[in-house]
């Protein structure tokens, strides 16, 4: 039996681009890791930050957000705003000790399919190197107030 | 100290300012007195002490609302209200603010182009500490990083001093308490507290005066302001220093820099 | 309930009626049939409800305590919880505790006349008092019944009032707030403390009990008094935000009454004497 | 009016040396039990469980958080459930089992009144099975004071540096060698009986009333507590809270404060756990209604409460008051409320 650690990952995409994308990646027939859940948005700019954060608490190893390259949004300056945001939104997670590693931001246009598989496989080895992301959960699932279960905690946190 | 109380006096008397946000002394450091009369304007004191962001107290409405009001402002309370008023929260008029010259003196600035040219000369109060505390973070390895703030945050138990304190947490309705969705866990515990100041730093983007008030306020001393530092620090190094065009998140550079998107 | 305060008796929705727009009525019996055989609570009698899932909220329990075997209870769909209650259907489990609180002093008021005057979504505490009154008819004298709403849409129990307008041991008057009337509407038109104005009722030996949104009660205190109604004989029922329901969680108290222990019963003497924080 | 200290009528006192105290603690915890005591991080003391008693501090003059959460933690499930709306919700009660025999140690007088101003608000008509739960185990070994600060005021509302009320256990340090020990309770009782022979019997006549922080009385408490009761209406809670900010600090360090919310963790497939979590009377959504309504919709009303309550309404329906004079909100307010001095005012008020 296969024992190998199988990463959850969540991508959050925005349907004009990448949702696209990722469709033509199925009807071309190209192969790719099965772990990704895809979510479709409207737009980049509508992917709060808050969601990116409650993937990791509710089960996700890895996060995928993507959607049309600079210039292309539908919406003319979507990306653009959620280029600022995740700018600072990722220096902010490596600055709390958050993996950013875990979280692979890119711009796949409708006609990449190809590179969607690319950003999917990348993703899917690079998380699965760095193991299931046990912290995160255990930090969230964790009630505070409860000394001893913090103690716990604490104990067993290398 | 007395220039300060018979200007604050003279105003009130001729009703040029309908109160006066100052600082008296309190148990052992300055705090904030809210002077509406000749008595109050008395106790006022204003030197380089007195560092709390007072700005805080002119978005109340039940208190500031509607009414002129004169403000002693240190250098990054005039930060703060320069933002407040770009972000249309106060208005042209109904601020006259009262600053400190380096050597001490009195500074009243009526307008606002006043306290944006104030903020342009005088130089900012060493933010050393809050830098080196930042370069000591980022030291660490990831993983550290991680130990130490979730084992700061942990200990948090949510009295939102950190927001009260803060001139930029203007909101009625803070996210936090929005409930549908409930976007973050009301009661304390190690990763809604994470996430809070998560939030809390992300919506205060290119907002935020940099004052360390947030931190100041927190009465289990959790290093707060250095996350809204870094914040600050970051917004600036990406985005360049922030214009009244508005916050840096509601606006964009088409040739802004990145080197992680795929 | 073992002896943990918090834990809620599990309930059946049994029935759900849509009463008005966002407005619904669900049946509930208890699961447990020791607690189903058992369960007592007098008018006036509040209860926590839960969703689970989404949390609790606070109404009083809109049946009659005359009717054994079940509770009801209205409420308009307006927060986090409500909306989720209402979207259960029939047959499903939520949860509920109670009741709590005092209760209105049916006992003492045998042998007066009653005038019930409600507005809008505050017809529910009443109509508890009003089937408890109606089902022991032969103890009160004449049952008057004033109710407006801001629309004929609006108004809750609409069988009920059919039912209570064709008895004739009972006088019911309907009103609806000027613009919310429909071509086919035979009530009356006007907000309630003018109509009640108009209805002229008697205050001799009769008790009043008000109930609506403050704005309706702030208005309406003043034509009871007019009428001759004296302060001790108004009750009206207050509701505050309420979390724990047993006095601890420190939310609804007025002064040092507490309305989930004290409450939420309160005549009008009783009100006058609190501060003004309701 | 003055607060004078009473001798224990708890005799005769026992004596540990300083040496044998840790030795004692140690015996406590091995025999499995919790230690919650003070311990000094970053420069600020706490209450927090021990991994070893060498941890405990005992230089401070107050922590900044009180030991509440011993018996009312910040957040405490209340109970859980599973299986959502479906017909076959499954409810799991409290479990009390998980709660372990727990000793607060180093906790001063002030605290240990304020277990009683707890116990007041807990035991009100109903009882709160998981406050119970907790105060069943838990043994309070109280510390008097030997020195206090500017902000402390427990002898203004009744308290004393060396009263043992709400201890189990009072030591008291006399001399630096070692401390005075009163043994209240029978749960103090069997605490001490883990390291009996660490104990020895008080020298005869020792006193400790001079080794006792001198805490001045600022005011007449009877005197505040009428003239607050006749003053809802004043102008006086406009002028004390204009600077307030409407944080929560000064509830959430509080020993007696014990208001909560009610809120569901939901875990999804309809499972889930019900939440109590501390709250303040001092936030703007305390008291909001779902139509949007407010009864204390600003800063003033809500400082008003906090006062009465405690000052008031507390003696008034509980017959215990709601602060035992710590000091800990006016050493925590961003913005120094400093609450004696707020009393303080009272005293002048003319009713």
């Amino acid at each position: 039996m296969n024992t190998e650690f199988e990463p959850k990952i969540l991508a959050f995409v925005c349907n004009w681009c990448t949702y696209a994308g990722a469709d033509l990646t199925g009807t071309s027939r190209i192969k790719y890791a099965s772990n990704v859940k895809i979510v479709r948005f409207p737009c980049t700019g509508r992917i709060d930050f808050m969601l990116l954060l409650k993937a990791f608490a509710n089960g996700s190893d890895g996060v995928i957000v993507s959607g049309c390259h600079p210039n292309d949004c539908h919406y003319t300056s979507g990306n653009f705003h959620a280029r600022r945001r995740w700018i600072i939104f990722r220096g902010l997670l490596s600055f709390l000790g958050i993996d950013v590693r875990r979280i692979q931001f890119s711009w796949v246009s409708a006609a990449e399919g190809a590179k969607w598989a690319d950003v999917v496989n990348k993703t899917v080895a690079d998380v699965r190197a760095l193991g299931p992301y046990t912290e995160y959960r255990k930090a969230a699932e964790f009630l505070a107030g409860n000394e001893d279960v913090l103690l716990k905690e604490q104990e067993v946190t290398p | 100290m007395n220039e300060l109380r018979s200007k604050v006096k003279e105003l009130l008397g001729s009703k040029e300012i309908d109160l006066f946000v100052g600082y008296e002394q309190g148990t052992r450091l300055p705090r904030p007195l809210i002077a509406a009369s000749a008595e109050e304007a008395d106790r006022l004191i204003f030197d380089e002490n007195c560092t709390g962001n007072l700005a805080v107290y002119l978005t109340r409405r039940e208190l500031a609302g509607g009414k002129k009001v004169g403000i002693a402002a240190s250098y990054y309370a005039m930060r703060s209200i320069s933002r407040l008023l770009d972000e249309n929260q106060l208005r042209e008029g109904m601020v006259k603010v009262f600053g400190l010259t380096p050597d001490g003196g009195l500074k009243l600035l009526d307008a606002i182009a006043d306290v944006k040219q104030h903020l342009q000369e005088a130089s900012a109060p060493s933010r050393q500490v809050e830098d080196e505390w930042v370069k000591e973070i980022e030291d660490m390895p990831p993983a550290e990083r991680w130990k130490f703030w979730t084992g700061e945050l942990s200990k948090c138990f949510k009295c939102y001093a950190c927001r009260a304190a803060c001139p930029m947490c203007y909101c009625t309705k803070c996210i936090v308490e929005v409930n549908r969705p409930q976007w973050i866990q009301p009661w304390a515990a190690t990763m809604s507290n994470v996430e809070w100041q998560i939030s809390r730093v992300m919506h205060m983007a290119g907002r935020c005066a940099d004052c360390g008030a947030c931190g100041a306020a927190c009465p289990l001393g959790l290093p707060v302001h250095i996350i809204a530092h870094k914040m600050a620090e970051m917004v600036r190094q990406n985005f360049g220093e922030p214009t009244e065009k508005g916050n840096v998140l509601s606006t964009f550079n088409p040739n802004d820099e990145e080197n992680f998107i795929w | 309930m073992a002896d943990n305060i918090y834990l809620p008796y599990l309930a059946t929705i049994e029935k759900i009626t849509q009463e008005a727009p966002g407005v619904k009525t669900f049946r509930l019996k208890f699961k447990d049939e020791e607690v189903a055989r058992s369960f007592e609570f007098k008018a006036g009698q509040f209860g926590e409800y839960s969703a689970f899932g989404e949390g609790e909220c606070t109404f009083c329990i809109a049946s009659s305590p005359t009717r054994k075997g079940y509770i009801e209870c209205t409420f308009r769909e307006a927060g986090k919880v409500t909306s989720a209650l209402a979207r259960l259907e029939e047959g499903q489990t939520m949860g509920f505790r109670g009741p709590y609180g005092n209760t209105f002093p049916m006992d003492e008021w045998k042998g007066k006349s009653l005038l019930f005057i409600a507005g809008g979504i505050a017809l529910p505490p009443m109509r508890c008092v009003i089937w408890n009154a109606l089902d022991t008819r032969s103890s009160y004298k004449d049952i008057n019944i004033l109710y407006g709403a801001k629309s004929v849409a609006d108004l809750v129990y609409k069988h009920e009032l059919k039912e209570w307008e064709e008895r004739t041991d009972v006088n019911l008057l309907t009103t609806v707030d000027p613009g919310g009337e429909t071509p086919e509407w035979k009530g009356q038109v006007g907000f309630v403390p003018a109509v009640l104005e108009k209805m002229n009722p008697a205050s001799e030996n009769t008790i009043a009990v008000v109930c609506g949104p403050p704005v309706m009660i702030k208005f309406t205190f003043p034509v009871l008094d007019k009428l001759g109604f004296k302060p001790e004989n108004i009750y009206t029922t207050l509701e505050n935000r309420m979390k724990c329901g047993v006095g601890k969680c420190g939310r609804c108290n007025v002064g040092s009454k507490y309305v989930c222990k004290d409450g939420p019963v309160f005549s009008r003497a009783q009100l006058e004497a609190l501060p003004a924080e309701y | 009016m003055e607060q004078k200290y009473i001798p224990s009528k708890y005799m005769p006192p026992k004596y540990i040396p300083k040496s044998s105290l840790k030795a004692w603690l140690a015996k406590v915890k091995d025999d499995g039990r919790h230690i919650y005591a003070p311990v000094t991080e970053n420069g600020k003391t706490n209450f927090k469980r021990v991994k070893s008693v060498d941890e405990i501090s005992m230089e401070h003059i107050q922590t900044a958080q009180s030991a509440k959460g011993a018996v009312f933690p910040r957040t405490e499930k209340l109970f859980s459930y599973a299986g959502g709306q479906q017909g076959d919700v499954a409810l799991q009660d409290y479990n009390p089992n998980d709660i372990p025999d727990t000793v607060v140690f180093g906790l001063h007088p002030c605290d240990a009144a304020a277990f009683k101003s707890l116990s007041g608000i807990f035991s009100w008509g109903a009882k709160d099975r998981p406050f119970d739960e907790r105060m069943k185990r838990v043994t309070l070994v109280g510390v008097s004071c030997g020195r206090s600060d500017v902000f402390c005021f427990c002898t203004s509302v009744g308290g004393h540096p060396g009263s043992a009320e709400g201890s189990d256990i009072l030591l008291t340090a006399v001399g630096n060698d070692g401390y005075l020990v009163e043994i209240i309770t029978d749960r103090g009782q069997a605490l001490v009986e883990k390291g009996a022979d660490l104990f020895e019997a008080a020298a005869a006549g020792v006193s400790k009333e001079e080794h006792l922080a001198s805490v001045p009385v600022r005011f007449s408490v009877e005197e505040v507590q009428r003239k607050m009761a006749g003053s809802f209406e004043d102008d006086i809670w406009k002028k004390q809270s204009a600077r307030c900010i409407g944080c929560g600090a000064c509830a959430f360090v509080c020993p007696a404060c014990a208001c909560f919310d009610i809120q569901e963790n939901a875990k999804g497939n309809g499972a889930g756990d019900r939440i109590r979590c501390w709250d303040s009377c001092g936030f703007s959504l305390f008291t909001l209604h779902t139509s949007g309504h407010n009864p204390r919709s600003v800063q003033s009303q809500r400082w008003r409460q906090r006062l009465l309550h405690k000052l008031c309404y507390m003696p008034d329906r509980l017959s215990v008051r709601g602060c035992t004079g710590c000091g800990r909100c006016s050493r925590a307010c961003p913005v120094d409320m400093n609450l004696a001095e707020h009393l303080k005012e009272f005293e002048r008020l003319k009713v």
